[in-house]
């Protein structure tokens, strides 16, 4: 039997394991693989909600996704064309995301009486004879028998070789869609620089695997994905949570501010505290303070005292945040709030995600408090989200939430790395009078320029001195006012403060499709990748619908209104019961229909893509 | 150094007083606390525009308008955590925090014992009153058991925080107590916390007239207070009463009141005060307890305790200077691409 | 001179003076005399932001206004007719609420020298003489000379008898409104049973008073104002706090449900909690918690328990129970929140009014987190809104925010005292299986009736052992769920629930004007009064408007949408940026216009008769 | 009373066990505090419909899920709050209180020193593990200082609560310490605790396999422990190691380790356990910070105080009963009325 070798444009491969079975990493390599031989691609981790389950559990299941293909990709994929699965629970709690007919590489090892019982199947049951009958390839390979085999040799113990699983599969996998070995051949080498019998070990198994599928040919098929017409640049892999740390140490740089961010761990937002406290150097002090109250006001006073105050949070944290921010509104000192949203409400389902959190941001807050809200709509944007949040947060001193999900937070894509001379400058508006100069002109904190926006005077200069607080203040001067006029002015200017910003950011543009029509898809954050694919299929097939993707929320784009008065029907997908359509309701009173799927999962790209097609019948 | 206010030394307050109305009710305690802090402030050395107030939210805590140097008006109970920020990211800054005792020990009780165990360079002045005052007069964490407010119809039910035996509790390396009516300690006290490097928490009775009048009368009272104060002075035996009449001595664990007119005591045989020790300094604070019982044993005024720790943005700034040595200069390209990067062409 | 005497229909007095000199007293004695002889009336103190101002000065001064006459009175006035002023100070914080050609009562002995200065008038000035000139009416009164003068055979200190100076004024008044004398005789009588000498004191200074204005004839006019068409029954005074006291008293009685409050004090809230502190022995308990978050979530523990929770605070504090309000939401028990709003954003003008903390009732929580948002349109209301705000909580199983502000708080009207025996159930849904019986069934926790209400059952039953918590549940069981269908299931059933309660409120209806027309003004909360009287205005005046007032704004009647419908234009008077007016055009999607005033104040009558008649030019 | 597991004790237990799946990690402490607890509950005459578990978030917080009574998962730090909501409503539930040292120090920490002040009856285990489990390994306040984490990378900065101290200093009556590794000694703390009227307060040790294992090795491992814990038994002289080989001797106010093989101590000269002495308590919860320093003192394992003062509850039922007295059965309708009605016809 002779392998046919064929051409993808598209493929979807899910790795399943138990949390133990090295899955995340097993993942990662892949994608750098893939992405070094030009594909474009989008991962995502699928972690269990337990911190280490019993092992061969099902809630003990770790799993990580990866779309890739040679035309631009935009979701880790509704489901995947190939499952690999090292053990029974891993079956039972992936075979729903294989396609139909799809291929199933298995761990023959993993599916022992033990494992069955583990994963809760019936003790006389098949599930891997029960999947073939139900039309899936089934590839079955005993993984842990022959990565022994192939390490016996190596000297290590047989706990020690039953690591190396992973890197065997690996190698199956390879050489199923014919990738090089050299790309984690280098990475394994470096990351066991200091145990290098531990990396020739990995190393020997990826080969063996590689080997075994030539050798026999347990594969009818092999596929070639050619490289995708991907913009020239340099590229990384990056998670939406690290690019945020990038862009914040990028504010810092090109504002020529210290950054202070006080926060306090939730998940899925940790790792923004974990990545920045590694960046001491970069003039990031990270305070991990004692709740998310303490988190944001201290983040205040450092605004304060001359810095980028940053927060990062969840739902439930950014909530116990409320009191602070309307402080920091009145005291018109910059303040970013990272929300990586979760699904809510309360606890929720912590490790899921959801964008619910866009009322709260909105509006979640005693008194008119106005703030500016923006969203990032991939991994990769949350880069370039978080730092115009940082710079509208500094330009215009006022507090920003920028809102993430725990879907673009964890998942990764290729991102081109920005040139870092083509950053555009962050001016804060710092007044610094000269000390000794004869400059007798009273300061006022509470004047304002043409953009509303107040100077930033930090303590240190004699000739600024002024206190500031949460009691209304008067026009001007700041100090305590209980006048009436000047509590409607106050509240006006700080409205129109935050609706100037509108004049500085990109006016709302047609992502997809004729610029006017019969339906727009409006999306926002982290929806966006779903909501391409499933315009972009939509559109192959004929139906003529557009798209347009908001990344500013307060203030919209100015020309939004005229932009949605275009179109005939409006459809907002979300993933919470129906936020933003109530936003486009109320600001342009337009006809709208919402797509709404609150499963704690990125929306379905088929499902999106009947609903769409259905406007259309 | 003088502590009493001469002509000049107006002048020199007055420098340190904002164009803001003050804004107290007539006869408040919280008068006499400005004025000793605006009249030690230029004492100190320190540029009014090197030093910042940061408060909550109470009668107190609008000390801040009333100060021409750098302040924040925060929000209820979170002076410390703001101070905080303010602090970490400027310890060139001399920052004082603002509180009462509903602020700091009620809404901002938390942020309060986490700046004490982290130690960091502020000086929180607590103006216990024993009472919410702005609120008009609801019973405080510090209130006596059973006192009668509009919220305790029947008299309060719970037993008050001890504030020094809180602070000592969360590792406060600085603890003192004074009055708002013995303006010479308390500019003494001031000046104490401010000396200190680490979180300083000073106490000061502070008399609210409208809400809570003589809570702290045995204290200030001309007739009483001899019985009832003891000033602490370090390496000095506790002695107090007229002509200190009496002393304190430890019989064990035991702090006992000794009338030296009637027993034949020896100074040495008599407690002698030691800031640094960190037990005496608990049962000093545990003094407020046995307060009114048999063994009538004084309030003690003075600092009851101080340690020498490194404080938190020292350390702090080690760690920066050692990422600095150990990462070069920040290089953000090399930052951007991480581990990594292909290229596309 | 002859008094000439004369019938008013409608009279507002206003008396000021320094926060010692008894005015809040005068004011309510002022008010009871007038209910009393049968006239409707409205009040509003008006107290210094500082606890105590130095005597004299113009932040010291308090005022008390009362608004009253022979018609249905809907609020405390724009502006007085009469302005009695017992300092400089008092004219000066005054002044300007008197109407064109108003009287001004003088205490003369308040405008010497040392008052001048203390007022922060010019040395040189004459603000009585100025007042004059610009036309007021100026009766002058040497209130402490005649004070004095009346008592001095009391044997009372020249203090004491000073205090009884707005005894003096009372009198004068009382002459002025020929109003009897015997009510506040009995109230000082009883008052001062314990000390008969001051009570004698304050009698004979306001007969003299009294008989001061006979005797000099200073007035030229004298009024009278005739009963008011009211409905007949047994009336009290009422302040909008000491309402919602009364309504949580009544609902522990009705639904025979301990009542536990968790509380922190703040302004314009805390006398709730004063309020129900007095209240032990109606099964009413309260909790002086050390927060918002413990008050919020003890009550929660409560209701846990079987007790209706409460608590009750202001903007800022209600911003600290975001948290807590979502995780009463998934545990799904009875929770009532007060929010008595203030002044803001954050900590605002705390002593001043607003009504701008409806987009936190709404939306201000993180996740789909629906809750039941109700609001009271005046101080009597205040009772009647609390109480349904009990019933909704116990019989839906949800957190119910109630809307009151610092005005209808402070304020006070005439109330109409409910039938006891008349109240409606209170009807909890508790589930008490015996636990003796045979019933085998399996308990529930989440299974739901046919308004979605799930069952509640309390600790002390062996048969309904079960555990809540923040975490998404399994539908029916009350498991902890990760399952993508359960939480979309569940997050509909939670709106679903808060919709259904739609069934169980009054329709809306229209409450002055015809039921269609050219415009309609639609309002919510503490600005009935004056929206209701600028409407009757502009009606006399041939104005075809109509009104109509939401007092549920979570969920909406039913039938709000097709009453919308009817008119040409709507438009919304708020005291805030505008938060109602983008309920009603995302949910109804049509044209609204804002009458928006963030002022710190009611709405003035005349600014918004002015813009309603606006609407027809 | 045995306190080890016999097989009908087994069944018992299970019957406080609920059908939900058990899901820490494995090797987790939390499972051995679990088993105990329900082991321990159905010997103390409580049926489990009149038990409460009430639980803040974190892995330890998951506890009440597991266990067949009543029970709130609440949210992150106010399990205090909960429980004392449904305390004082509900006097007649026994209410056990499950947080951790990030739960219950962290963002919880001012309700939990609030409710030691307010003594409500509440059992609150402390499950102290020196980090934070639930968000996968940041250090945590009870954290030693230095600890390298996720999110100290260069070591943490904050000196770590000294949980029993902070206790003692917020007035707490009954303050024990226990750990997971000792059933035995764990299922009698919680049966003290259990005892105790007013709020228990019991500090466990609970290892944390996967973020912080071996935190306390020291006092659990048999090469060590001898030397390092010491348990405290009423009347008893302080004494630990090796066949009792060591003794703790107060030098005035400092404890002091003697070796009672090398000197010659008489066991009346060494310190006698007393729960009531709150001075020896608060040395007891210092014997913390001495630790690996010269003197090498033990840490103290068991009930080191215990007062017994009345419970909020129970002053607050006698308020009730006041009340119910003064003004006699609620009459609603004379409450509507209040002091001055009028009648319109
Ligand atoms: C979040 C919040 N809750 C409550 C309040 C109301 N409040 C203001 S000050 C205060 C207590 C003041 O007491 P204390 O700190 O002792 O200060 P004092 O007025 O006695 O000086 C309270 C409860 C508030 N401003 N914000
Ligand atoms: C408001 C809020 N902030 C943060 C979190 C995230 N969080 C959950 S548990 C936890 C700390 C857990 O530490 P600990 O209390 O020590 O419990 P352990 O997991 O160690 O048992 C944190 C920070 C949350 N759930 N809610
Ligand atoms: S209420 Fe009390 S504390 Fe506040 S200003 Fe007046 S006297 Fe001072
Ligand atoms: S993370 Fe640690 S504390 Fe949490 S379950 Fe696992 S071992 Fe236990
Ligand atoms: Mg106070
Ligand atoms: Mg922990």
């Amino acid at each position: 039997m002779s392998v046919i070798e064929k051409h993808k444009k598209v493929v979807t491969v899910r790795f399943s394991g138990d949390s133990g079975d090295g899955i995340q990493l097993t993942g990662s390599q892949f994608s750098n693989t893939t992405a070094l031989s030009g594909n474009d691609l989008s991962t995502f981790p699928d972690y269990p909600a337990e911190i280490r389950a019993p092992a061969g559990s099902v809630h003990g299941v770790s799993a990580f996704q990866i779309n890739f293909g040679s035309q631009r990709i935009h979701t880790p994929g509704d489901s995947c064309d190939v499952l690999v699965v090292m053990n029974a629970a891993a079956l039972k709690a992936n075979i729903t995301s294989l396609k139909p007919g799809g291929i199933i590489i298995a761990n023959m090892d993993g599916f022992g009486k033990k494992d069955l019982a583990l994963a809760r199947y019936d003790k006389t049951s098949d599930p891997l004879g029960d999947a073939k009958k139900s039309g899936f390839q089934l590839i079955k390979i005993d993984v842990t028998k022959l990565t022994r085999e192939s390490l016996k040799d190596t000297g290590l113990s047989t706990k020690e070789m039953d690591r190396s699983k992973n890197m065997f599969v690996l190698g199956v996998v390879y050489w199923l869609y014919n990738r090089p070995l050299d790309p984690t051949i280098e990475f394994l080498t470096s990351k066991f620089k200091s145990k290098p019998e531990i990396a020739e070990a990995n190393i020997k198994a990826m080969k063996d695997g590689y080997s075994f599928a030539i050798a026999t040919e347990v594969f009818s098929e092999r596929y070639t994905i050619e490289a995708a017409p991907i913009e020239p640049g340099s590229y990384r892999n990056i998670t939406g949570n690290d690019a945020v740390v990038l862009a914040i140490a990028s504010a810092a740089q090109t504002s020529d501010l210290p950054v202070f961010l006080g926060s306090y761990p939730i998940t899925p937002a940790s790792e923004i505290l974990h990545g920045l406290s590694k960046l001491k150097h970069y003039g990031i002090t990270t305070f991990q303070a004692e709740d998310e109250i303490a988190a944001i006001t201290s983040a205040i006073g450092a605004s304060y005292g001359g810095s980028i105050g940053v927060t990062s949070s969840s739902g439930p944290g950014v909530a116990l945040k409320s009191e602070a921010i309307a402080l920091a509104t009145m005291l018109e000192l910059p303040l970013v709030i990272i929300n990586v949203q979760r699904a809510g409400p309360s606890t929720g389902l912590p490790t899921k995600t959801e964008q619910s959190d866009l009322f709260q941001a909105l509006y979640g807050r005693a008194g008119d408090c106005p703030v500016a809200v923006l969203a990032a709509r991939s991994p990769a944007d949350c880069y370039a989200m978080t730092y115009e949040a940082c710079k509208i947060a500094v330009e215009h001193m006022i507090p920003v939430i920028m809102l993430s999900d725990g879907y673009i937070a964890n998942g990764a894509e290729p991102w081109k790395l920005p040139e870092v001379k083509d950053l555009y400058a962050i001016k804060p508006p710092l007044y610094r009078p000269a000390e000794n100069g004869s400059d007798a002109s009273p300061f006022f904190p509470y004047s304002r320029n043409e953009d509303f926006v107040r100077p930033w005077a930090i303590p240190g200069n004699k000739k600024t001195i002024h206190r500031i607080g949460g009691l209304e203040k008067e026009d001007q001067t700041g100090n305590i006012s209980y006048d009436p006029d000047n509590h409607q002015h106050m509240t006006r200017m700080r409205e129109e403060k935050r609706d100037a910003i509108a004049k500085k950011i990109p006016l709302q543009t047609i992502d997809e499709g004729p610029d006017q029509g019969p339906l727009l898809v409006v999306g926002w954050g982290s929806t966006y990748g779903s909501i391409k694919s499933a315009i972009m299929e939509a559109r192959e097939e004929g139906y003529a619908v557009s798209f347009t993707h908001l990344k500013y929320l307060s203030p919209l784009p100015l020309n939004l209104g005229d932009l949605l008065s275009r179109f005939d029907k409006i459809l907002v997908p979300e993933i919470n019961n129906g936020q933003l359509i109530h936003v486009l309701r109320d600001t342009y009173q337009v006809q709208v229909e919402g797509f709404n799927k609150v499963r704690g999962q990125p929306l379905k790209v088929h499902e999106l893509k009947a609903a769409i097609i259905e406007e259309f019948s | 150094m003088s502590t009493l206010t001469t002509p000049s030394k107006e002048k020199k307050r007055k420098s340190y007083a904002s164009n803001q109305e003050v804004r107290w009710c007539p006869g408040c305690g919280d008068y006499t606390i400005l004025k000793q802090v605006q009249t030690l402030l230029p004492t100190l050395g320190v540029e009014p525009e090197n030093i910042a107030f940061v408060a909550g939210i109470g009668c107190s805590s609008r000390f801040p308008y009333y100060m021409d140097t750098y302040g924040i008006h925060g929000i209820h109970g979170r002076a410390p955590a703001i101070a905080t920020g303010l602090k970490t990211s400027r310890p060139d800054l001399s920052v004082w925090v603002i509180t009462g005792d509903g602020d700091g020990l009620s809404i901002g009780g938390n942020h309060l014992i986490h700046s004490l165990r982290r130690n960091i360079d502020l000086n929180i002045l607590l103006f216990n009153n024993e009472i919410y005052g702005l609120t008009k007069g609801q019973y405080s964490p510090t209130s006596q058991k059973g006192h009668i407010s509009k919220s305790s119809p029947q008299g309060s039910l719970d037993n008050p925080f001890n504030p020094l035996s809180l602070a000592l509790g969360s590792r406060g390396t600085f603890l003192a107590r004074t009055m708002d009516r013995d303006p010479k300690h308390l500019q003494k006290m001031l000046e104490r916390s401010y000396q200190h490097k680490g979180t300083s928490l000073l106490e000061i009775y502070q008399n609210c007239i409208v809400f809570n009048d003589g809570a702290f009368e045995p204290y200030t009272n001309k007739a009483t207070r001899n019985k009832t104060s003891l000033y602490l002075q370090q390496d000095q035996p506790l002695l107090f009463g007229e002509n200190n009449r009496y002393g304190v001595r430890l019989d064990g664990l035991k702090p006992v009141v000794v009338d030296l007119q009637e027993e034949e005591v020896s100074a040495d045989e008599l407690w002698i005060h030691d800031e640094s020790d960190k037990t005496k300094a608990w049962l000093l604070t545990t003094f407020f307890e046995n307060n009114f019982k048999d063994n009538l044993l004084p309030r003690p005024f003075g600092v009851l305790y101080s340690e020498q720790i490194p404080t938190y943005e020292e350390q702090l700034q080690i760690q920066i200077e050692q990422a600095k040595e150990r990462h070069g200069k920040p290089d953000l390209e090399k930052l951007l691409k991480g581990n990594d990067t292909w290229v596309v062409r």
